[in-house]
């Protein structure tokens, strides 16, 4: 009898730590359970500045009151950050299709800021035809850019071949700072949609 | 006679919860040929039948079939090892209570959820519906599975740890002093004791990698991230598959070395010659798999080739050691006494000699290139499902029921026999015939030119149903019969 | 091993896995295959000997240590014991206490319930190889997708292993004459008493 | 005759075979029969099976029945995606006479990629399954309508996955 408690006890306590391990049952990875969490709540980033590929300032929050969309890249990457940046540019696309042009504003950022130049930024940018003002390249100061990977949750490991692997994601940044969505790269019509959202 | 007939002849150990099964079994076998009667109506014409409800029943009538093969197979296997081990009761009636839940929850998922993805849950088909079934549903027919295969797995740990604790191992269970010529045929096993071995083991393996596909295909339902290679899941389901639809046949035949014995008055021995055929039957039935994926060109050759030389093996175990022995003793016998046990378990041997044939040859690449998914294919395990392994179940059931009266072959008997063969016999020759005219299996609608296959098909249908269910009837009567027993 | 060794066999097995945890998590086949196991013995040799009432049978403590080893097998806890000190923590603390549970619940357990976690074992380990080689995404973010294939690797040998490890004995202590005297007596009906 | 026909009649006879075997062991177990078949028997029965084995092995393995030839002399290939539930073929007509290599390929689940000819008769096959090519090579002998079937069951459609290409001779 005492056996039988223990056991649907245990049952009861080992299910809801399973259940609360995974957010309901609905995230495994910790790549999932960062996107549902920011779905479910919006979570303020630390602002922060940046240069961007033409040498210009920038900032996230963008301080002109625009919706950023943002991605985390290094120029010399050889894969990911190259379909991304097709992406990017495919995303361009259809925010301007959407009419949304002058109310969003596309990052692509490097975090690799002592590697990637201005130069480099550029040359990244005119490869996939980054026109510098719906879409640009920028990199922040290397002092803060812990603060940066760890405010949106992205992790930069070494690949063991002189570049890096990491979560590569289209962040919603509101104008009021908060990171409020984070998509697939290819997922066009899901961050058109909380683009949107983060506008309302 | 042998000396201990007059021993055999008691019920076995939990005789009542074994003749419990089997009543169980006969009436889902008998609403499964219903539904693959309707099948055959449908694609003969004879009756309109939405194409989802089709699928369903197709997958209702082949997880159902399987399943209920599966179980008549399980019971026939724990009670004759009663005879020989001592085994825990209650073991059989959880196994009995996870089959249950299994079947409800599969029978949940496909006539509440509309589930239809065929019971072979080819990946990524239960997550991929196209709208007609859900999650939820795809979710409820894949836990059946796993409920059921922790139904057999408990039947197996249980069955095989005592055949390993009585038997001196695996390998003394198996035999194998006697295939190494290290024994004497006197000390061997009884040939059930090394059937029932050889399934134990190869069953279990097939459970366990079950699982794991399962459990796969299971977080790919809820977390599509989760993505599951096909061909390796294809690979680990019809080994799977493959693996339980033989292990049910080769539990069955335990009935036919039990039972046979009894009536020509012959002890079934452990030979040399048969221990060496079950060890190979057990290599053979893992290993043959592949001869279900010999279309899918990207396996590597070396696998296409072995799924069809063991496909060809695997026959000659069948044929020279079970089939030949029965020959042998059937033309030994001092005036063979046949009833309706009798002939059934005979006629299971047969069918599934008969049935082998098509197989095998289907098992060949160049012919599998044309026949294969082809009408073809049921048209084989028909013949040994119908007339095999159901065959040898409803044997089983005869004897179980004992007086001789309830199973003289006259009369009655007579006309529940011959319909039954009758109606096997035509149905899956029908399905060889379309399968060599080319129509393709699993098909809601056939083309007109196929039509009247189908509706000729019906009818042998028909007749094998007539002729379950008096097997069935008379297997109720005999229960009631000897229910004082 | 004797008894009084075995809190300094596991004091050491702890410190190597504190002092080498840098290293060990920086792969995940270290991580998972080699750490969380090691960490699982520490509790596993500290277990007190002794026979609960609410452990009886067994299913108590081992579903709690089924519970907890379903947690550490989710990536997201093996990335979050290499991102959060908390998680770290935790893995410290809860996977002895597992090892200690698997022990506790092992020794009440019944011989069917042993061959069943068994066979969950190696289904559930070829289930993981399957998962990890098989994912086109990486499935925890602090590890690369090489090591994640790797780590499948691991889990399918480990499938083998264990696979391996329990059916050979059985094979190994076939006897050279397996006659009716030396084995358990025969059921007959009669003896068994009938049951119809 | 098509390979079907010649399938089915030797399956009917060996089936007989068998069967008789049984009928007639039926037959002889009344009464007291001395012709039981002895140990030698099954010996030689085993052997012969390996003998028929082995060589019915040779020469349907050689050549290998999936091989893909067409690399040396004119071919042509075409390439066939499956999905729920239709059939997209990158090329309308195929030549005749000429090794035509198929990628069957699909976009969703697993189907049948099947090839009928004008009398319904199946001509060959092969899967197409998620994120693998399977290659299948044909020699088209008749010009005319050619039907692509599904012959792998995959969902409430399965039956009407149909589509058609048109064999010709190569101008």
């Amino acid at each position: 009898m005492q056996a039988l408690l223990a056991s649907l006890l245990v049952v009861a306590a080992g299910g809801g730590l399973l259940w609360q391990a995974t957010d309901g049952g609905q995230a495994l990875t910790a790549e999932s359970a960062r996107r549902l969490a920011v779905q479910r709540a919006p979570q303020p980033v630390s602002p922060f500045a940046l240069e961007t590929m033409s040498g210009a300032s920038a900032t996230i929050p963008d301080a002109r009151g625009k919706v950023a969309l943002v991605e985390f890249i290094y120029t010399t990457c050889p894969t990911l950050c190259q379909s991304a940046g097709a992406d990017m540019f495919r995303l361009g696309n259809r925010v301007r299709e959407a009419g949304l042009a002058d109310r969003v504003t596309l990052m692509s950022v490097s975090f690799d800021p002592e590697f990637d130049t201005v130069e480099r930024m550029k040359s990244y940018g005119e490869r996939h035809d980054a026109d510098g003002a719906l879409w640009t390249i920028a990199r922040p100061r290397p002092d803060v850019l812990p603060q940066i990977l760890s405010d949106f949750g992205v992790i930069a490991i070494p690949d063991r071949m002189g570049g890096y692997t990491h979560n590569v994601a289209v962040h919603v940044v509101t104008a009021d700072g908060r990171l409020a969505a984070i998509h697939d790269t290819g997922d066009f019509e899901g961050i058109i949609a909380a683009a949107r959202q983060a506008l309302r | 006679m042998m000396d201990n007939n007059s021993a055999q002849r008691l019920p076995g150990p939990q005789a009542g919860a074994v003749k419990f099964t089997m009543l169980l079994a006969g009436v889902v076998l008998l609403l499964m040929m219903v539904f693959g009667f309707v099948m055959r109506a449908a694609q003969g014409n004879l009756i309109d039948l939405d194409p989802a409800m089709f699928y369903q029943l197709l997958t209702a009538h082949g997880a159902g079939m399987v399943g209920t093969a599966g179980l008549t197979g399980a019971a026939i296997l724990w009670y004759f090892m009663g005879r020989y081990v001592p085994l825990a009761r209650g073991v059989f009636w959880a196994f009995l209570g996870l089959f249950l839940l299994g079947v409800v929850l599969i029978l949940g998922a496909i006539f509440i959820g509309g589930y239809g993805g065929a019971w072979t849950f080819l990946f990524p088909l239960p997550a991929n519906s196209g709208g007609v079934w859900g999650t939820d549903a795809a979710a409820a027919f894949l836990l059946g599975y796993v409920a059921i295969g922790v139904a057999f797995l408990l039947l197996y740990l249980e069955v095989g740890r005592k055949l390993i604790a009585c038997y001196g191992g695996i390998g003394g269970a198996l035999a194998w002093p006697l295939v190494m010529g290290k024994g004497t045929a006197e000390d061997a096993p009884p040939p059930a004791v090394v059937a029932a071995m050889a399934t134990t083991i190869f069953n279990t393996i097939g459970t366990v990698v079950g699982a794991a596909v399962l459990a796969s295909s299971l977080v790919n339902l809820y977390f599509p991230e989760f993505k599951v290679d096909a061909l390796l899941a294809k690979n680990m389901i019809y080994f799977f598959g493959h693996v339980f639809i033989n292990a049910s046949i080769y539990m069955a035949v335990i009935a036919v070395y039990e039972i046979i014995p009894e009536y020509t008055g012959t002890p079934w021995k452990t030979s040399r010659v048969f221990a060496v055929a079950w060890s190979l039957v057990l290599l053979f039935v893992m290993a043959v798999y592949p001869h279900h994926l010999l279309q899918d060109t990207v396996m590597p050759a070396w696998s296409l080739a072995m799924g069809q030389i063991v496909s060809y093996l695997s026959g000659i175990p069948l044929l020279a050691v079970t089939a030949f022995s029965l020959i042998v003793y059937l033309r030994k016998a001092n005036a063979m006494r046949w009833d309706l046990a009798s002939a059934l378990l005979v006629l299971g041997v047969a069918g599934w000699s008969v049935g082998s044939v098509p197989a095998i040859i289907d098992g060949m690449i160049s012919v599998n290139k044309v026949m294969h998914n082809t009408q073809w294919v049921p048209g084989h395990f028909h013949i040994y499902l119908i007339l095999g392994e159901v065959a040898m179940a409803f044997g089983f059931m005869m004897w179980l029921i004992g007086k001789p009266e309830h199973k003289a072959v006259g009369g009655f008997n007579w006309a529940a026999f011959s319909a039954y063969v009758l109606g096997g016999t035509g149905f899956t020759l029908m399905f060889l015939v379309s399968g060599a005219l080319s129509v393709p299996r699993r098909w809601a609608v056939h083309a007109p030119e196929w039509v009247l296959q189908s509706q000729i098909a019906t009818g042998f249908a028909l007749l094998v149903i007539v002729g379950a269910a008096m097997f069935v009837l008379r297997y109720l009567l005999g229960l009631k019969h000897s229910a004082g027993r | 091993m004797k008894r009084r060794l075995r809190p300094g066999l596991a004091a050491i097995i702890m410190f190597a896995c504190i002092l080498g945890n840098r290293a060990l998590e920086a792969d995940p086949v270290l991580h998972v295959l080699v750490q969380l196991p090691m960490l699982g013995l520490c509790g596993a040799l500290l277990a007190p000997r002794r026979e609960w009432r609410w452990a009886q049978g067994g299913f108590a403590p081992l579903l709690a240590a089924l519970f907890g080893i379903a947690f550490w097998m989710l990536p997201r806890s093996i990335d979050g014991a290499v991102s959060f000190p908390v998680m770290t923590l935790a893995k410290f603390l809860s996977v002895p206490l597992i090892g200690a549970l698997l022990v506790i619940g092992w020794r009440q357990a019944h011989a069917l319930l042993r061959g069943f976690l068994k066979a969950q074992a190696i289904s559930m380990a070829g289930f993981m190889a399957f998962l990890f080689t098989h994912s086109p995404v990486r499935l925890c973010n602090n590890y690369l997708i090489d090591d994640q294939w790797r780590l499948g690797h691991g889990f399918l040998f480990l499938a083998i292993g264990l696979a391996m490890a329990w059916t050979i004995p059985l094979l190994t202590n076939a006897r050279p004459r397996p006659s009716p005297r030396t084995r358990a007596k025969p059921i007959t009906p009669v003896q068994s008493g009938v049951s119809a | 005759m098509a390979i079907q026909s010649n399938v089915l009649l030797i399956s009917l006879v060996l089936m007989a075979v068998v069967a008789g075997f049984f009928i007639s062991a039926v037959r002889a177990s009344r009464k007291p029969d001395t012709s039981a078949p002895r140990e030698v028997v099954r010996t030689r029965f085993i052997y012969a099976l390996l003998t028929v084995g082995v060589i019915v092995t040779a020469v349907s393995l050689r050549p290998w029945p999936h091989a893909i030839s067409a690399a040396n002399g004119p071919s042509a290939t075409v390439n066939v995606t499956g999905a729920m539930w239709y059939w997209e073929i990158d090329r309308e007509t195929v030549p005749l006479g000429v090794p035509v290599i198929f990628n069957a390929r699909t976009t969703d689940v697993t189907h049948g990629f099947g090839v009928m000819d004008s009398q319904d008769r199946l001509l060959f096959q092969t899967q197409a399954m998620p994120g693998y090519v399977n290659q299948v090579e044909h020699v088209f002998r008749q010009p005319g309508v050619y039907r692509v079937v599904c012959m792998e069951y995959c969902g409430v459609a399965h039956h009407a996955m149909t589509n058609e290409f048109t064999v010709a001779a190569a101008n």
